[in-house]
């Protein structure tokens, strides 16, 4: 492996000669740049209803799960929200959403004071490629949340083994359409 | 069944290379390797200087530039390079390939230059697409490749623009000199300071008709070691304390163990140990872990005579009973009933009852096999908290992740090292088998390589599914279609891998080449019907066309025949409105000098069909004895995929697919029995051998523009049904099942 | 019968916090996977977790068809005195799974 | 091979004294200028040419394989007094037969006498050849005389003396050679006769199937018995034959022209050449020469008798569940042997044709076998993926032994093969 | 128990079964990975290697009949890839996956030291032994017959 720069976007990473040693990487979940997590009409909709807004302020929860999945049929994620957890601020709600999924919803747990700690551990279904979004409800009304990129590999080829063939046909199918109104019409 | 002859009745065989067409010549010398013999390694022991995560440039002008794609004999490890070389104007010569890393696409998003192009978005990896299938590595991967190579000539320009105060565009780059006036520099020069330079505004990549040196037939570069034995293949891996595992599964895929005698065994010369591989609680069978026993040993010979010796007792499974015989009947029975639609234009059944003439037509396809050349093999190696995969990847991130969650690592600490593929033809981007090799590495904590039989590579292959179909069409006073109704009922990959992706029954990848042939005829109703069985499948050179193609081609022949008109007119009759369709036809009939009136026994059939953006047709010309003894004597081709990387490549691709595509029509296929694979090895599983290879030509109709397709696959499906539609002609029977060995083919 | 298993301290110190693992055993159709038909298989899933410590509800999971098969679960809770939690899951078809744990708090 | 030896000496003295009176009978006849064969002669008759030397496999003598210069000869033929040369038949002016009429083309087939009168050795089957009609024979110098003329000179004929004086063969011809012509057997069909004017004029196959007497010629009253021929075994093809199931029409077109047989098995050794050939050629005229073949076994078993060895077939056919195992150490070591290599596919279930029903393993001699076993299978042009490697290299002497005799014990209830060591030896010195 | 084998002119002491398959102590033992793997029942030809000069298939070889032989594999063939076939090989640009052309080409040595001019036919039936499955047989011929001229130069 060559000597890697740093260039400004992509991780620094510093890998010495060869595929030999490495050093130990920081992974950094995705920065969120933007100042709220704007989740797909979908999803959002979903969480207006459970946490009463959508509008979700990055920050203090966050998702461990491999970046990476092969049939994402059982990908272990830990939620975790930076809270003391006490009667005067603590974790009411979490809820996780995967756009990519048939349905929305992930996970949505209720917990409180009494759980000292705002950490859950499970094992998800992801069926695609895509991110993977986390909200969390605190006591005093705000909202916080996340989002995490993550590769799903089965199946990745699934969806666009065919997409140029099937978009060729319906051009066709459109050119002849139109062709044959065209000529009904004369 | 013989194929290809040299007799008076035949055409006379020019010996020597008689591929015809457009091949370039080639006038290049022997080539010393342009890789090392372990392709994920550097191909020179210096380091480069990274310019992006594509290429490197040595000290000494060596470029290295990186390959996403898997080099499993379509020439990627030439065809990508040289796509980047293209844009980067750098001397070939120089150039040398080395695999992207898989556990870096893993870890590094697009390069700043791609997302400021417009080519790749920031959430894309920095190797975009790391899975080879679909023909995809050239039209999925040209434009960020193009743009890898284009933005490091420039920025090599900038710096040596800086270094001379000179303007950016009075530098020019070609074949890696950059000079302005009299001042020149080598690429090596500039090679650090390009990789820092910023760029305001990204250059535009070339359009087709500004290359020079895509479109040239360049030697190989991995040649050099495939002809002296030092390419190293999955197989092949060796590492140091490296111990080797026989493995065998119940003959029934996924059925389990209900004992097995490891004692026995233990004392024989070599073994180290017994392991026995159960799938997690509530492992998804997708997710591949199959119950199996593998013997340990410090050789690969020892362990599996241990385990051709140590007594194991199946489990019975629940498919015991299932054979090819009750799933074909099974299948056959649904299509006498209306299934999940896919197409539905017009009034078909209204314009069939309507019609003239009514035609109809019944096919049938087995399972088949890849039987890649290199058996199933993949090696692990674990230490504290990192583990190595070295293997035939046709989807290394695949296998990454697949052994990070086997051993519940985290994916960033595993590294996976893809090795040459003996073979993929799209089995390989599955990844059970890494899998279940990093569960044995994990019991047996040293080195391990694991190692099938052939035996094992076939019994518990994952399957081109089988397919049955039934035609129906009306033709007009005319005897062209008025309306065609298509039904096939099959076994589904995409309901054995993402069934959720199946709505009310409907895969359309089962239906590719049916719901999407470009015939104009105004009614048209497609449906299909699911018929999964326990049998794996996956996706197999040119996947479902494959099969369909032999079925919907012959059917188009019958159209033909029933409305009196010539096979290869009343096609282009049917895609008068269409440019590709009709040169590839045109040019079919000039080449192959496609006439019908042969003397008995002698025909000559077509076979056309569209796969990822290529349009493929193709004329065999087959001769049948009297007794039945069919001999291909010629396949022509002429192929549309817009544009050529490498054509010798290229034509190769076509030549390999025909070859592929006529194993599994003449005399190859899987049948089950007892619920397992009956062809088990190269004596009951037929593939062609060099005694049956006809005379192929390739001929290009490329229509150009922006059309990019595939060229892998698209050469397989039409050769059945070019074979099928001349022994028609030959003979008057119609092979309407394949393999075409199961028909009787003798005449007058 | 599902097949549970969870695990939990014996005993805690007052108001430690403590890490409970609860497994069990369900295929958690999602309603999108396919017979050999092609037909979908409907949607049978646990819908809801509860764990109860003497009668009080400290942890509530609505469960949904992405939860992966054999529903895995970890959670904390804090040992406010010795007694009993009780986990309960709800099926779809109405059916209820349970179990129970004692802790004693020094 | 030493009986044949004798006979020659014998017939050398009585040609000898005999010759002498002949000499004057040749005379040389005159060369002629060469011809342009495609003015010369009609394209149909040479058509019909080629085919014919289809028939007589004039190109699997006259072609050294080594050199690939088809017709142009120098195929060494071993003879026990010497190795003699195939002849350059090509119509090359110097070193082929450019120069011989038609009607010095027509004697040397009749009576094996050369352009210039010489006489030729019986190893060229003119005492067949003699039989075929003027229009064939027309047909053949037409197709001869139009093939590309190559210049090459065969090597020298190694022969010691008295072999080396060609007057001797005079005798020779005296006592065998019938030049009368063929005539069809008024009491068969056309097709039967067909058959018996292709095989025993052009086809020659008494050549190999009929045992020859001390003076190198084939015994009439031992026509198809079945012979020893350059270290192969050409079987017993009348009621001598030790097949199991008997050959019908069908399986011997299957056999002639294709190659193999469901119930026979694949052709190797000498035989594939010619197969090869019939596989090009009208498929009438095989059928009709399976027809006379057929002809040849009038005394055939009883159904039950076949099925019975069908049954036998099935019974031993190799087990993968349960090989055989014998108490003679010899077998047993056949057995492994027989496992690691043979069984791979000569197995139930396997795709080759079981071997208790083989021709080759029913014949008295093991020749056939054990060159197989040493050189494969060449699949036949009609069954082409019908092949089987050599095991020449992989296996040492001892073990081909071994499984010779297992093979015979296992697959027939026949008297077992002798002198097995002494073939083998023989055949790895020289392979 | 211990044996020797000659294998491309250096003489190696294995320490194996009598009776294990010569491709894999080539393999495993020696390290000469060129030889492949295919099928293990002398069907596919990759495993050819040549002993005392003549063709064999190493998968059904055992290792006790090779002792006291010559034996070359692909890696023996020539010092620098310099053997006509692998200068036609490469010039050709035969190989596609290239894990079936060491059998195919060391086949090929053995057919051109049978016939120094093979025709069509003679390869066909000669090389009818290793399969292809990218389908290089077109090239394999014309390799053949181009060797056969660089021999003769």
């Amino acid at each position: 492996m060559a000597m890697i720069d740093s260039t400004r976007r992509s991780f620094v990473t510093r890998i010495g000669g060869g595929a030999g040693a490495m050093a130990l990487l920081t992974v950094v979940p995705h920065p969120a740049s933007a100042e709220t997590i704007d989740l797909p009409e979908r999803e959002s909709a979903i969480l207006e209803a459970a946490f009463g807004s959508s509008v979700l302020t990055p920050g203090k929860i966050s998702l461990d799960m491999p970046i990476l999945a092969e049939t994402g049929l059982s990908v272990p994620v830990t939620f975790k929200v930076d809270s003391p957890m006490t009667e005067a601020d603590h974790v009411t709600r979490i809820m996780g959403f995967a756009p990519g999924n048939p349905e929305p919803v992930l996970a949505d747990y209720q917990i409180g004071p009494r759980a000292g700690l705002a950490e859950v551990s499970t094992r998800i279904r992801l069926a695609r490629t895509g991110f993977v979004y986390a909200a969390a409800k605190l006591s005093d009304g705000t909202l916080w949340g996340t989002k995490f990129s993550i590769i799903v590999t089965l199946g990745a080829c699934v969806e666009d083994i065919f997409d140029l063939d099937w978009q060729r046909d319906a051009e066709r199918r459109a050119m002849r359409a139109e062709a044959r109104a065209a000529a009904a019409a004369e | 069944m013989n194929i290809h002859n040299v007799s008076r009745r035949k055409f006379i065989v020019t010996s020597a290379t008689a591929a015809g067409g457009m091949m370039l010549g080639f006038n290049l010398p022997a080539q010393a390797a342009q890789m090392n013999a372990n392709p994920w390694e550097l191909p020179t022991d210096k380091e480069g200087q990274e310019v992006n995560a594509w290429l490197a440039i040595d000290p000494d002008g060596t470029v290295t530039i990186r390959v996403g794609q898997s080099e499993m004999g379509e020439g990627v490890f030439t065809s990508m390079p040289m796509i980047v070389a293209e844009e980067l104007h750098v001397d070939w010569k120089m150039v040398k390939a080395a695999y992207a890393s898989g556990n870096r696409y893993l870890r590094q998003k697009a390069e700043d230059y791609q997302v400021a192009a417009g080519i790749l978005n920031e959430d894309h990896q920095v190797y975009r697409r790391m899975g080879t299938g679909g023909s995809g590595a050239v039209r999925r991967s040209r434009t960020f490749l193009q743009q890898a190579g284009a933005s490091a000539r420039e920025r090599l320009k900038e710096a040596a623009a800086q270094a001379w105060g000179v303007a950016r565009a009075d530098v020019t780059a070609k074949d890696s000199v950059l000079s302005s006036g009299n001042r020149t520099g080598t690429f090596a020069e500039f090679a650090t300071a390009a990789s820092t330079v910023a760029l305001d505004v990204e250059p535009v990549i070339k359009t087709p008709d500004q290359f020079n040196l895509l479109g040239a037939s360049v030697a190989r570069l991995d040649t050099p070691l495939k002809v002296n034995g030092s390419a190293t293949y999955g197989i092949d891996i060796r590492l140091p304390g490296m111990v080797y595992a026989a493995v065998r599964a119940n003959p029934v895929p996924y059925g389990g163990i209900d004992s097995y005698d490891a004692d026995a065994i233990m004392g024989l010369p070599g073994v180290i140990q017994v392991v026995e591989i159960v799938p997690g609680e509530g492992q998804d069978l997708r997710s591949g872990l199959q119950p199996a026993v593998a013997v340990i040993a410090n050789s690969y010979t020892r362990a599996l005579s241990a385990l051709d010796q140590m007594p194991i007792k199946w489990s019975a499974t629940p498919n015991d009973g299932v054979n090819s015989r009750d799933l074909f009947a099974d299948a056959n029975a649904a299509l006498g009933m209306p299934g999940a639609i896919s197409v539905d234009e017009g009034d078909t059944a209204g314009a069939i009852a309507g019609a003239t003439t009514v035609v109809e037509g019944d096919y049938q396809a087995p399972y088949q096999s890849h039987a890649c050349m290199e058996p199933f093999n993949c090696t692990v190696h674990i230490t504290d908290n990192r583990a190595d995969v070295y293997g035939s990847f046709q989807n290394p991130p695949g296998a990454l992740a697949v052994v990070a969650e086997q051993l519940g690592m985290d994916p960033i600490n595993v590294f996976s090292h893809t090795t040459f593929l003996g073979g993929g033809f799209g089995r390989r981007s599955r990844n059970d088998e890494p899998r279940q090799a990093a569960e044995i590495a994990r019991q047996v904590g040293r080195p391990v390589k694991m190692v099938w039989t052939r035996e094992e590579d076939m019994m518990q292959n994952k399957m081109r599914p089988m397919a049955v179909a039934r035609f129906k069409a009306g033709l007009g006073p005319d005897g062209m279609p008025v309306g065609w109704h298509a039904r096939v009922a099959g076994h589904s990959i995409t309901a054995h891998i993402r069934p959720e992706r199946i709505e009310n029954g409907l895969d359309n990848s089962l239906l590719a080449a049916v719901r999407n042939h470009p015939y104009n005829i105004p009614n048209q109703l497609v449906d299909m019907h699911v018929r999964n069985s326990h049998i794996p499948v996956h996706y197999w050179r040119s996947v479902n066309a494959s099969q369909n193609v032999f079925m919907a081609e012959q059917f188009v022949d019958e159209m033909a025949q029933a409305g009196g008109h010539d096979p290869l007119d009343f096609r282009l009759k049917m895609v008068e409105d269409l440019e590709d369709w009709s040169l590839v036809l045109n040019t079919l009939k000039e080449k192959s000098g496609w006439t019908t009136d042969l003397p008995p026994g002698t025909g000559m059939g077509i076979g056309i069909s569209e796969e990822f953006g290529t349009v493929v047709g193709q004329v065999a010309t087959v001769t049948v004895s009297r007794r039945g003894q069919l001999t291909i004597d010629k396949i022509v081709a002429a192929v549309d995929c817009g544009h050529l990387v490498n054509p010798a490549i290229a034509e190769g691709q076509i030549e390999s697919a025909i070859v592929y595509g006529l194993s599994a029509c003449l005399a190859g296929e899987v049948t089950i029995s007892g619920g397992q694979v009956v062809e088990n090895n190269f004596d009951t599983f037929k593939v062609l051998r060099i005694n049956e290879m006809p005379i192929i030509e390739t001929h290009w109709a490329l229509t150009g523009g922006d059309k990019w397709g595939g060229l892998g696959e698209p050469g397989l499906p039409p050769v059945a049904a070019a074979v099928a539609n001349a022994i028609f002609y030959a003979t008057g029977k119609r092979p309407r099942e394949m393999p075409i060995v199961h028909t009787d083919l003798s005449w007058g | 019968m599902a097949t549970i298993r969870i695990s939990i301290p014996e005993t805690a110190a007052k108001d430690e916090i403590v890490e409970i693992r609860t497994l069990i055993s369900h295929p958690m159709d999602n309603g999108y996977n396919v017979d050999a038909r092609g037909q979908r298989i409907p949607r049978h899933i646990l819908h809801t977790f509860i764990v109860t410590y003497n009668g009080v509800e400290v942890f509530h999971a609505n469960l949904h068809p992405a939860q992966s098969t054999n529903p895995y679960m970890v959670f904390h809770t804090v040992a406010v005195e010795t007694g009993t939690l009780e986990f309960t899951w709800l099926d779809d078809d109405g059916s209820v799974f349970s179990d129970t744990r004692t802790i004693t708090v020094q | 091979m030493k009986r044949i030896l004798l006979g020659i000496i014998l017939v050398g003295i009585v040609g000898l004294i005999g010759g002498l009176a002949w000499a004057m009978r040749y005379p040389a006849l005159d060369p002629i200028a060469p011809i342009d064969a495609s003015m010369e002669f009609d394209s149909q008759v040479v058509a019909l040419g080629r085919d014919l030397a289809g028939f007589g496999d004039c190109s699997v003598c006259h072609t050294d394989p080594r050199q690939g210069l088809e017709y142009a000869g120098g195929l060494p033929l071993e003879t026990p007094f010497g190795v003699l040369y195939t002849t350059n038949i090509t119509p090359d002016v110097e070193t082929g037969i450019g120069t011989w009429s038609e009607e010095a083309f027509s004697r040397a087939m009749r009576e094996g006498v050369d352009n210039e009168g010489q006489y030729l050795y019986p190893a060229f089957p003119y005492d067949h050849f003699t039989k075929i009609t003027d229009e064939d024979m027309h047909a053949l110098y037409a197709y001869i005389m139009s093939l590309e003329p190559i210049n090459y000179t065969p090597p020298e004929n190694e022969l010691g003396f008295p072999f080396n004086i060609r007057l001797s063969l005079a005798g020779w011809n005296l006592l065998f050679l019938d030049t009368s012509r063929w005539e069809p057997d008024p009491t068969q069909s056309d097709e039967w006769n067909r058959g018996y004017y292709l095989a025993d004029g052009l086809g020659h196959c008494e050549g190999c199937h009929t045992p020859r007497n001390l003076m190198g010629a084939e015994i009439p009253s031992k026509a198809y018995d079945g012979a020893i021929v350059e270290g192969w075994y050409a079987p017993a093809l009348n009621d001598e034959t030790t097949s199991a199931v008997p050959w019908t029409q069908i399986a011997l077109v299957n056999y002639l022209l294709d190659g193999w047989d469901v119930d026979h098995g694949v052709s190797a050794g000498p035989m594939t050449p010619i197969v090869n050939h019939l596989y090009d050629l009208p498929e009438d005229d095989g059928f009709a020469i399976a027809k006379y073949i057929e002809s040849l076994r009038p005394n055939l078993p009883t159904e039950a008798a076949t099925a019975e060895l069908v049954a036998f077939a099935a019974e031993r056919e190799w087990d993968p569940e349960n090989p055989p195992s014998y108490d003679d150490p010899g077998l047993q070591a056949g057995v492994e042997a027989f496992d690691d290599l043979c069984a791979n596919c000569h197995k139930v279930g396997g795709t080759t044709v079981p071997l208790a029903l083989t021709s080759t393993v029913r014949m008295p001699e093991a020749l056939n076998v054990m060159n197989i076993i040493f050189d494969g299978v060449r699949p036949p042009l009609g069954a082409r993926d019908h092949s089987m490697p050599e095991f020449g290299a992989s296996l040492t002497d001892e073990n081909i032994a071994d499984v010779l005799r297992f093979v015979r014990v296992q697959y027939t209830n026949l008297p077992a093969w002798e002198h097995l060591e002494e073939i083998i030896a023989e055949k790895r010195e020289n392979w | 128990m211990a044996l020797t084998l000659t294998v491309n002119g250096t003489s190696h002491v294995v320490d194996v079964e009598a009776e294990s398959p010569l491709l894999w102590v080539i393999r495993d033992t020696i390290g000469l990975t060129g030889t492949k793997f295919g099928c293990g029942i002398a069907k596919c030809g990759a495993c050819t290697v040549h002993i005392d000069g003549r063709a064999a298939k190493s998968c059904t070889t055992k290792v006790s009949a090779a002792v006291g032989k010559s034996i070359t594999t692909i890696e023996g063939l020539s010092p620098d890839s310099t053997h006509p076939l692998q200068v036609a090989w490469t010039e050709l640009d035969t190989p596609q996956c290239g894990y079936c052309q060491s059998g195919q080409i060391m086949a090929a040595a053995a057919l051109l030291s049978k016939r120094a001019n093979p025709s069509d036919f003679d390869i066909d039936t000669e090389m009818a032994d290793n399969i292809c499955r990218c389908g290089t047989y077109t090239k394999i011929r014309a390799a053949i017959h181009r060797a056969a001229e660089i021999a003769a130069q």
